[in-house]
Formats: C-alpha cells, structure tokens, sequence
C-alpha cells in the first residue's frame, strides 16, 4: 500500500502540467467555484478548445482507449495515467474528454459492434463534440426494464420507420443525434428483437418537449417519433442484437474517483453551511446531535473515496472489481441522499425557502439538492434494481421467482 | 374510556374530504401554487363555509364551539388533499386570541375568521431558529413594534397579523393591521408552494396589545405543532396510498411492482411506521383541550416525529414510483413539499425533541 | 374522545377494588419490582391462589370469554371492564388469570372445535393452573412454515404414534400436556393433512432437553417423540384439519394494553439508567445525542401506548382491528429492539459486561434486554413474515410469486 | 499509487486464516471460553509462532518489522474466526513500548511478546466511560500507583500491565509486573467470552515509568481502535457470509430463503455498506504508519464506523437466521457477542465520533 505515486507516474504528472502550462494558461477563476464552473471548460467545445483537445489527443492524454484512426490517442489501458491526467486537467481547467453520453456510451458501443463508416464519420466529431448525442432508451413506464420497450421501428424501402416515445432524455434539445433501442421484431419477446439505431434529430417526424421535473426546472426531455425515417444502415450491431450491443456499453466503466470527489465538495460545502447557519444564537455546527451525525457522514465518504482507490488499484492491477464494483452506485446515491438530508436539518426552519430565495442560507441550494439527491436515487438503475443485482451477481443468491 | 372519533367527527372528515375531492383536485391545488398569491378566496370561502376555520371558536365567536382534535381532524383532510391556503396562520391565530383576555378583540376578530371574513396570522419565529416567545428580539414600546419576522404564514393575504414581541414585562401578542404604517411584508418563495410565507419587517408600526404573557404565543405554537403532526399525517397517509395503488397497477418485468417482496416490504415497514402514530396525533390534540399538563411535551414529540415520517414517506413514495414520481407533472412533488415544510416550520425535529426531553424533566 | 371511564365503569372499577381489598389482602412488595416480580402473584398456583381464581371468576372477573360449565365466568364480552379489571389485579399483584398457551391458545381452541368430553376434561384444569401445556408446533426447520411439518403420527390400534421432533418449546419440563401439530396424512400437501393432538408428556418414548438460547441460559427445549403412542380420540377437531383448528386460536386477542405497558417501564428504566450512568463527568442523560434519541423513542411508545387504546376503542365499539392490528407486533419488537440498543449506548463501555456482572450498570440486565429483543423479534412470526402479511392483507399488494 | 494489499499481505492472511480453520474452529473457540482463564497457551503460541502477535514490532526487537496495517489484517482474521486470546492487549502494548524511549523496557519485554513468551496489556480506561489520557484519576508517585482501572483485556493471564497514570508532570505509563504488590486483578464476565476483561485495582503498587506525556498512551489507543475496526470488519464480513450460506440451504415455502427480494435487499443493504467500509480502516491503518496527522481522526472515524456496522450485520444475521440463529449451539451468537465487545471497548461510536469532529477542527 503507497498512496504515494511511483517516480515514473510524478515523472508523467510532471509532463502533462509541462504540457498544460504550455498550452492552457488560462488564470484560474480562484474561489468558491460551484459544480457548474468546475466542470464548465470540460465541455467547452469553442475553436480554441477544440485546438487545445487536438494538442492533448496527439500527446496520448485524452481519448487513450481510442484508435488514432477514429480520433484517439490510442494509449495502453493504464488508469493511473489516467487518473493523473484527470486530477491535473482539473486543477489547470482545462477542457477535458468530453462529457455526456456520445463520448462515454455511444464511442465504445461503436468501437466494439460498429461498422467501419460508422466509425469513420461518427467518432471523431463525437470526441471533439462536433456532433452531440442524446440516448433513447427510456419510455414511459418502462425504466429499468427495457425488456417492455414500445418504440417501433419497422424497415420500409431502405429506412426504418420510427414511431414511438422516449423520455428522460437530457440534452434531446441540443443534440443532433440520437443513439436508441427500438423494437424492431414485435413478435419477438422482451430482449430478442430490439435493435440499436442512430437517428438523425432534424429527422422529420421527431418533436422534443422539454419535460419538467420536480424540482420545476426543464433538466430532461420527452422525445416523440412519429414516423421517423432513419436510413436502413444507421443499424449499430445486428438487427435483433440491440439489446447485446447496448449492455456492451455499460461496461466502459467511468472515472472511478470523480464521484467521491464531488460528494466531498458537497460534504465540504455542509460543514461550511453548519458553521454558518446559526440557531439559538450559536453555530449549528456546535451542535453535539450535527456533529455526531456529521462524523458518521464523513466516515462514509472517506470509505467512498478510498474505496475508489481501492477498485482503482485493482484496475491498475488488472483484476475485476467484483462485488466491490457492484455496490458502488447504490452506495454513493445514499451517502448522496444523507448528506443532502442533513443539510435540509443544518438549516432548519429556513429549509421550507425555496432555491433562489435571498432569504435561504446559501440560497436554498440544499433543497435543490435534496430534491435531486431522490432523482439520483431513482436513475441509474433505481435502487431495488440494483439491490436485485448485488444480491444475484454479487452474493449468488437466486434469482426472483417469476409469476 | 373511547380513544376513537364520535360519529360526528367521522362526518367532518368525510365532508372536509368530499368537498376537497371536488373542490380542490390537484389541477386546482397547481393553479392556486402558481398564482401570485397562492390564495384561492372561492376556496377559503367554501371551507369557512363548511366550518373549518371556526371548530375549534366558542359559538358566541361565530364558531363551531368544537376542540383542537376536531381543527386537527381538518388538517388531516387538508394535508391528504394538499389545500393551499391560509389554515394554519387563522388557526394559529384563533389559537392565540382564545388565548387572549382581551373581549374586544376577541369579539372583532374571532367571528370574522370563523366566517372567512378575515385571515389573520401569527408573526412569531425569528432569524436564527428561533421559536421560543423568551428569546424574542422583537421589541414593543408605547404601542409600537419594531423587528423581524422571518417565515409568517399567508401574512401576504392576512388582514391582521398577531405579532410575538417583547416588551419591558416580557413577551406578549400585539395585532398590527394590514397596510398600518411601518409594515412591510416580503413574500417568499417557499419549496412548499401551497402555503405561502412572507418576511414581516416592523419599522415602529402601530400593533395593539392583545396578550401579555406567553400563554397565548405558546398556546398559538402548540396548536400549530399538532396541526403540522396532522397534516403530516395525512400527506404522508396519501403518499402511502398512492404508492400502493401505482405499485398494484404499474407493471415491471412481467408483474404488478407491488407484487415484489422488496417493495412490499418497503410499503409494510411505512405503514407499521403510520399506524399507530395515527394516535400519537390524536392525544396531543386531546391533550390541548383536556390535559394541558401534558400538551406542551406531546405535542413537540407529535411535531418531530410525524413530520419525520412524512419526510420518510415522500421519499418511499418518490423512489418506489421511479422516473414518473420526478416529474413536475406527477402529483407527488406536491406531497414531497408540502412534507418539507411540515418539517421545517416552527422549528425542527430535533428542536422539538430536545424540548420534549427538557419537559420530561430529564 | 374521552380518556376517563363513564361512571358505569368507575363502578365497575370500585367494585373490582373493593373484591380485590377483601380477598387479597396481600401488602405489595413495593418499590423497584422486576418484571418478574410483577407477573410473579399472576401465575401462583398455590392453594391460596386457586381459592382466589375460583372466587373471581364466581364473580365474573377471570377467564370471562369461558362458560361456567366448563370453568370460567360467562360473561358478554366487554373489553373496557377486561381492562379494568387486568389494570386493578395488575395493581393490587393478586393472581390472574394463568398466563399461558394453555389458557390463552388451547382452551379457545377446544371451546370452538373440542369435543364434550375434551372441554368437560381440560378446560377448568387448565385455567387454575392444574393442567398445565406446552405448544408443540415449531420443528426444527419449520418456523413459520407450518406446511412443512415432519412430526409423523400413524394410527395403529386406536393410538396415534406419533415419531418426530419438537423445538422451542417452552415449560415443556413443567407441562404435564402439549398440544401439537402432526402430519397424519403424508400423501397431502402442505397444510393439508396436519392435525391437532393433545399428547401427555409422561407418555413413553417422549423426551425432552432443554435447549440453550444465545444467551446462555436455557429457556426453551426440544421435545423427541418416538413411537410415543397418544390415545386416538385425542385429537382436536377433524383428522387432517389441524391447521385450521390451529388458526382459530390465533384469533383471540391477548390484552391490548399490555404489551406497552411493560415496554413503558423498561423505557422508564432506560431513562433512570441514562442518569445514573456516568461519562466523562457527566450523567449520560445530559447528553443532547441521547436525548434526542430517547425523545424519539418516547415518541413510538406513547404511539405504541394510545395505538393499544385505539384497538381497544375498536373492540368496545365491535369494529375490527384492521391494518391497525396487523401492525401491533412488528411495531413493537422493532421499538423494543431499539430501546434494548440505546441502553447498550447508554452504559457505552461497559456494555461489554455480562449480564450478572456486578460492575455492570443494573447489573448487565441491559445486555440481557438487547439479546433478548432479538429473539423477540425472531419469535412469533419472523419480521419479514410480518411485513408479508401487512403488505397483502393490510395493504391489498398481491401474493408472493413462486417458483 | 497503490490502495490494495501485497502480495505478502494477502499470503499472511491466507496463512492465518488456514492456521484458524485447522486449530481453531468453533468447537475450540468454544472450548477456550468456557475454560476458567479463556486463554488457551497452545494456541496463543501457535499464533505466535506464526509471527502474528509481533508483526508490527520491529527486527531488532524480534518482530517482522511490518506495519499497523499487517498486524490489522491479522486481527481481521482473528475476527472472522472469533479467536479467543489476549492479541488486543498485547497488540496495544507493543504500540505503547514502541511509542516508549525506554530501551530497557523494549529490549526486556518487546521480543518476550513477539515470541509469544509474555502477555503484556495495557490498563486504560477508567469508571465513568473515560478513555482519554488527560482525564485519568489513576496517580502515580515516586514509583508507586494508585487507581482504578476497569476493562483490562487480558489482564488475568498478563506478565505485565502497562497502566496510563498520571503524576505531577501529566499523563504517562508505567510497567507493574505480574504479583506485583497492591496489584490485585479481578476477572469479569463479559459477553464476549472470547476476549476476557479485568478491573485492575492497584493500592500503592510498585511500577515503572516506560513513557512520559501522552503519546505512548495516544498510539496505543489509536492501534487499539484501528484492531477493533479490523476485527469487526472481519467479524461482520463473517456474519454476511454465514448468512448467505443459510439463506442458500434453507427452504422455506418451498424455496431457499436467499430467493426472497426481501432477504435479498437486506442482504445487498449490508454488503453495499461492508465493502466500502475496508477501505475505512485500511486506510486508518495506513495513516497509524504514515500520515500521522491524520490518524486520530480516521481511526476513531474508523472504530465507530466498522463497529456499528459489526453491530447491524449481527442483527441482520440473528434475524434471517431465524430460530436456530437464536440457540446457544449455533455459532452465530459468539459473533453477535464479539460485536458487543468491539463496539463498547475503549468507548462507545458517540465518543469516538465527537472526538473526530472535534479533531477536524468543525
């Protein structure tokens, strides 16, 4: 155990620092940077981003599981390096891989089941976010269970012809394409017969409406197709395999530390709020009932963070996450939904204000958080899916009994 | 020895809840939240109608000459049906006059809330978490009041506002009326949207005593916290009922979700938890017309506890409903704030159950 | 709503009081009794407490639900006067009626399916105490599936012979009869083929050995038949209907106020002990952790206390309990558990210490109470038992699925 | 960068683990603490000989000169199997010699534990739930000890005590041998039989000074406290495997109990909050050798944490186990036992999380 990095990888910190004082000298906004700003440059896509990108690409930092034909780096899996790169791109603020689902789900689908054209004219652009994408898988009344998609897709004189409902999709407004699970063979049951389609959004036929969540903001979208005409070779994977080729997806695991990471923000930015907030005339944070519950927090998220180390360091090692992985996000939106539960108590009475009053400490932020801390609970897999499959994949006790 | 309703009051809450069903489905309840002022006169007026405001004033009031439990009993419906409106501020205000020595302005005030006539409010908490009538920085000097009232429910439609401040004898009610001088009322927006409440600033505005004391201050507090118990209830009850409704016709991998022993337990675990705090509420509200020994403590301890459960409830209904129970569009985020205000109004869970301790004589 | 008694039942009330000072006249012990103390005079069977018993029930005071013929007092049923009554003995420590699965679970079951000759034989024994049962119902394997019994009884001769095994039989040293259930039909599924027996302990081949809880002492035993032959008119109710005439009994409601009322005083024991114990300087109750937690325990036990009201206004009122009595049990193992858990905080370190221990606060009892709360919870329906039939009776949520 | 155990570290786990499963089933654990002294010579040296209980002590004093975290990962083992023995006292003391100047002291005592031939403890806490050196009524002077100390593991069966006393400079330790005059030893009974505990009274009794101030006291706790956290990890990790096991045999209703969702989610429940918890105490146990500053905070954040966890997977385990769960023959109640211990040993979760808070500067 070193949590120290061997004088190979400071060797490398070292360049890629080199490489970002050299070509990202933007002065760094100073303090109290919110969520918004912390990932802002990394979805930066203006000319003098996207340069900056292509410098990174060409000096293996970005992109490293992707061939340089495709737009690249084509690095050797080592998520050390990786996580070097991460950690430093975010203290320069730098644009970093793009985020979002084209880069993080539709690439390694295309990588692994897509057709050479396909490749060629989608991935580049899609690294660079030259073209956005949105994901359609959820319909209504099916959310974790894709096997009851309704979205029909039936071929006609070379095109598939779409009709049917997504929803839940963030970005559908500003995205030029789609990457969906469509029904293709009715007759076949649950899984068999959905295929996996890109479709064009200025295709006619297509209207997006902003769908409001409770918290009252528009954050997603309700996608109708009706009568979509998607070109018969826009098929990703074999017809019917749709399914197959979307589970492949998921494998791509995302950075292992961020989300720890931003959970400390958030933890951070409560214990500034339980010294702030006062009732009864002193400090919440004086409070023996907060700090006592504080501490049980941070004892969870100091077992988060590590934690992420600890699965990295099996990455890094070449071993499977096993069970260790499976618990990861079941754990993470819990500790998420506590923290934004304790803070909605830090704040006591003024906890009924909503975001944006004047009047809330920190301006009602917390309650916006809370909100979302259920929404987060629920995407993703909502919680008793994932429960289902720490217990089956993870412990090895039977699957449910069917009706 | 009957721990249960009388006839009449299975009436009243079947009456408050069929007026309600038709009056005030969740398309009304949307419209009057997202109005400007978040008050529907039609509606109040109907529930004045039907009484509610007036249960628990004496009949030479204008009142229905009924007890807290009944007032309780029309939270409940009022919290199931998730009314917007004025309820609390005139119960609690009702509360405090009842409370009061003073004829005059029992005999102008009380009638005209029990009829619908005038909303009235209570301005007690302050900056800083405060609730209790002893640390008050409000100050009243020669029939003036100057200080700030944070979080005073409907002050924005009230005719007349009963402010907590604190004289040279100590703490006591003074009612300033709309638009005296000096007065300035700031809406806020609220994450419940059903029950608006606005910042109070007192600049030397004119108030007459109408209590001295803190009986009435606490008197007005206790009523709202087994109000708030009530309401709780019956978001956290409807929550629970919507929940198993969608869980029996919402179908996952082939069944009905409800049909899950994950799910159903979740569900049993919320109803065990309901049950039986059902009468928790019901006692503090006894408590307040027959056992007041024993009111200030119950009714902290039926604040903190079903309003921790509601809170619990809107989070089981909310996940167990999955992507439709996020959206605006669902009426469950509703529930879920209405439940956030329960929770944070008067002070919190863990404030009232410290107090509870201090009342045992722990 | 009305918490005080109607005039008619002070009367009542007076009337119990005045029997009660002039036929046990026994001074009470006095301060700081212990549970048992408190059940101690219930369950006397001494020759003074048999010509007490006999007496109240001549009066109408004991085992109300029973005929006179057959040893009890015959009166309408009238759950207030129950209450007044349990609450005066309770207060003035005289004998009860005997507690008990005899009392409280066979003589209901042969008043609805015995025979003449069974009622007429067992009932007034067993309700002064001279009979006295144990249950055989749990096996080994078999907790709360009755349906999977294995205790075999054949007909041969005009007995029953009966080859199995019985567990967590408690007072099976003390019993001179069990009632149990058999699988007198093997070829039937389930439930179906059980049935109900009433077999003496002093009978050949039976053998019982006490069986050591987790706590150390042995409050229970296993009860071995083999080849124990039982006469074959000792069966209760039709061969192979045994499971229904075993949940009949289930039926008759113990005392409403009971339960809470003991978790009341072991609550008030937990408050007394939080300001005798000591930490670091200070009595523990001064902590503002603990008394958050014990105000919100105090909350689910005056919950638990006006819930028992309630049911008990129901019964006066000949309405059924509904959800409301399906939750009682769950309820109050879950809160007798958690108050078994704040006092092991409550004494912090030592904790640790047994119960008998004389350095332990209140001599370790608490250490006893937390084991104990436990096995509550496992006994009498295991909780997720509980849940099962809340959700689908209480709540409407369908059926398990089965494989 | 590397969060995850050598490739030794996984070998000696391995070795004890074998080394327990062979010598040290439940049937011996039984057998040790139901003897008189609940220690069982044999095995201790077993253990000894396998290096164990001087992993953490360095070569020149007859140890394996490894870290913090190796001798955890031992104790992780012992708490799978629920060894019985003195390993926590002796574990404390070797971290209270090393923290010592004394070189005396080291040479004479730190090989004789390395090698199994002595039992040394440490006597810390004190009537009242005191665990903190500043706060200690036990005096010392001119050689001479007077106090009382509660909770001494091992003491019965130890060569020598190191007792945390205080004399006019402050806080320090002081060595008195086993007979020693005025040192009386008194076996309690605790409800984890497998790690016995003594009041340890001293009237006037002879020891010597091995540590000045503060710091040999500090390690020693903070060792103390990151073993705990590695026994109820290994202990709670047992009681979720033990379960799962059962949940796959036994039927119920006609299918294995592991079938039922909600078996299933009481399960995962536990699982998803056992596996991030490793990486708690390794990582406290790293800091002990390695990031100084941050070791108090995290090894109480760690004791607290893994052993509310031991606590709830006990229970969890007693109640899907069911009936037998319940019974004195099935073993899942010596874990249920060795939870108590864990949790209550030198201060309870509450203590340990307020002393983090605090020591985070909140």
């Amino acid at each position: 155990m070193n949590l120290a990095y061997s004088a190979e990888y400071e060797r490398f910190r070292t360049e890629v620092r080199r490489f970002l004082g050299e070509h990202w000298n933007e002065a760094p906004s100073g303090a109290a940077d919110s969520i918004a700003d912390l990932t802002g440059a990394h979805v930066r896509t203006d000319a003098r981003a996207t340069a900056f990108r292509l410098l990174a690409i060409e000096r293996g930092y970005l992109y490293r599981h992707v061939p340089r034909r495709y737009g690249g780096s084509e690095q050797p899996g080592d998520p050390l390096k990786s996580t070097i790169i991460a950690e430093e791109f975010r203290r320069a603020r730098a644009p970093f891989e793009i985020m979002g689902q084209g880069p993080s789900m539709l690439v390694p689908t295309l990588l692994e089941h897509g057709t050479e054209a396909q490749k060629e004219r989608f991935i580049r652009d899609t690294l660079l976010g030259t073209i956005r994408w949105c994901q359609g898988y959820s319909e209504p009344g099916a959310g974790s269970d894709l096997a009851s998609l309704r979205t029909r897709a039936v071929l006609d004189d070379g095109h598939w012809v779409v009709n049917g409902q997504k929803i839940w999709t963030s970005n559908a407004r500003e995205a030029e394409w789609m990457f969906a699970l469509v029904r293709t063979e009715p007759e076949k049951a649950k899984h068999d017969g959905i295929s996996y389609l890109l479709i064009e959004m200025n295709t006619p036929g297509i209207d997006v409406r902003p769908l409001r969540q409770m918290t009252g903001d528009a954050d997603f979208n309700e996608v109708f197709l009706e009568n979509a005409r998607v070109p018969a070779d826009n098929i990703v994977g074999r017809r019917g395999q749709g399914w197959v080729v979307s589970r492949s997806t998921l494998k791509h695991e995302r950075a292992l530390i961020g989300g720890a990471h931003l959970t400390r923000r958030t933890f951070d930015g409560l214990v500034m709020l339980a010294q702030a907030v006062e009732r009864g005339g002193r400090p919440v944070i004086q409070d023996p009932v907060i700090r006592n519950r504080l501490a049980e927090l941070e004892a969870r998220l100091v077992a988060a963070e590590y934690h992420g180390y600890r699965l990295l360091t099996l990455s890094a090692r070449g071993n499977d996450h096993g069970l260790g992985g499976m618990v990861t996000k079941l754990y993470s939106t819990t500790l998420g939904y506590d923290i934004a539960k304790l803070a909605m108590d830090v704040v006591g009475d003024r906890g009924l204000l909503a975001p944006g009053e004047p009047n809330a400490p920190a301006m009602g932020m917390f309650g916006l958080a809370y909100m979302w801390s259920l929404g987060v609970l629920i995407a993703g897999g909502a919680a008793n899916i994932q429960r289902n499959i720490i217990a089956e994949r993870g412990l090895g006790l039977p699957r449910d009994a069917r009706k | 020895m009957d721990f249960g309703l009388s006839e009449d009051q299975v009436l009243l809450k079947e009456t408050i809840r069929r007026y309600l069903g038709s009056e005030c489905p969740t398309t009304r309840v949307r419209a009057i939240m997202e109005s400007e002022s978040g008050h529907d006169a039609a509606l109040w007026q109907g529930l004045a109608d039907l009484g509610v405001p007036g249960l628990a004033i004496p009949t030479p009031h204008g009142g229905a000459g009924l007890e807290l439990l009944d007032l309780a009993l029309a939270a409940e419906e009022l919290g199931r049906a998730c009314t917007p409106g004025p309820f609390l501020g005139c119960a609690m205000a009702s509360a405090a006059l009842l409370a009061s020595e003073d004829s005059d302005a029992k005999a102008r005030w009380l009638p005209a809330v029990a009829s619908g006539r005038a909303i009235v409010t209570v301005a007690l908490g302050e900056e800083g978490g405060v609730w209790d009538a002893a640390a008050l920085t409000t100050r009243a000097r020669d029939g003036r009041l100057t200080g700030r009232k944070l979080l005073v429910p409907a002050a924005a439609v009230a005719d007349a506002i009963l402010v907590a401040a604190q004289d040279g004898d100590g703490p006591g009610l003074w009612l300033v009326e709309r638009g005296a001088p000096g007065l300035e009322v700031a809406a806020l927006r609220g994450t419940d949207m059903t029950r608006r409440v606005a910042a109070v600033t007192l600049g030397d505005a004119p108030g007459v005593v109408v209590a001295g004391g803190r009986r009435a201050i606490d008197r007005a507090r206790d009523a709202g916290l087994v109000l708030l118990a009530a309401d709780a209830y019956g978001g956290a009850r409807r929550c629970l009922d919507m929940t198993v409704e969608y869980a029996l016709t919402r179908e996952q991998f082939g069944q009905p979700i409800g049909g899950f022993q994950g799910v159903k337990h979740q569900l049993a675990d919320l109803a065990t938890e309901l049950e039986p705090a059902l009468s928790l509420w019901w006692y503090a509200a006894h408590a307040y017309d027959h056992i007041p020994e024993r009111l200030e403590r119950h009714a902290a301890l039926a604040k903190a506890h079903l309003t921790d459960l509601y809170d619990r409830a809107a989070r089981v209904a909310t996940e167990l409903h999955g992507g439709i129970g996020f959206t605006w569009e669902y009426d469950l985020h509703l529930w879920f704030r209405r439940a956030v205000f329960d929770r944070a109004f008067l002070g919190d869970a863990e404030l009232h159950r410290l107090r509870a301790a201090d009342l045992a004589g722990w």
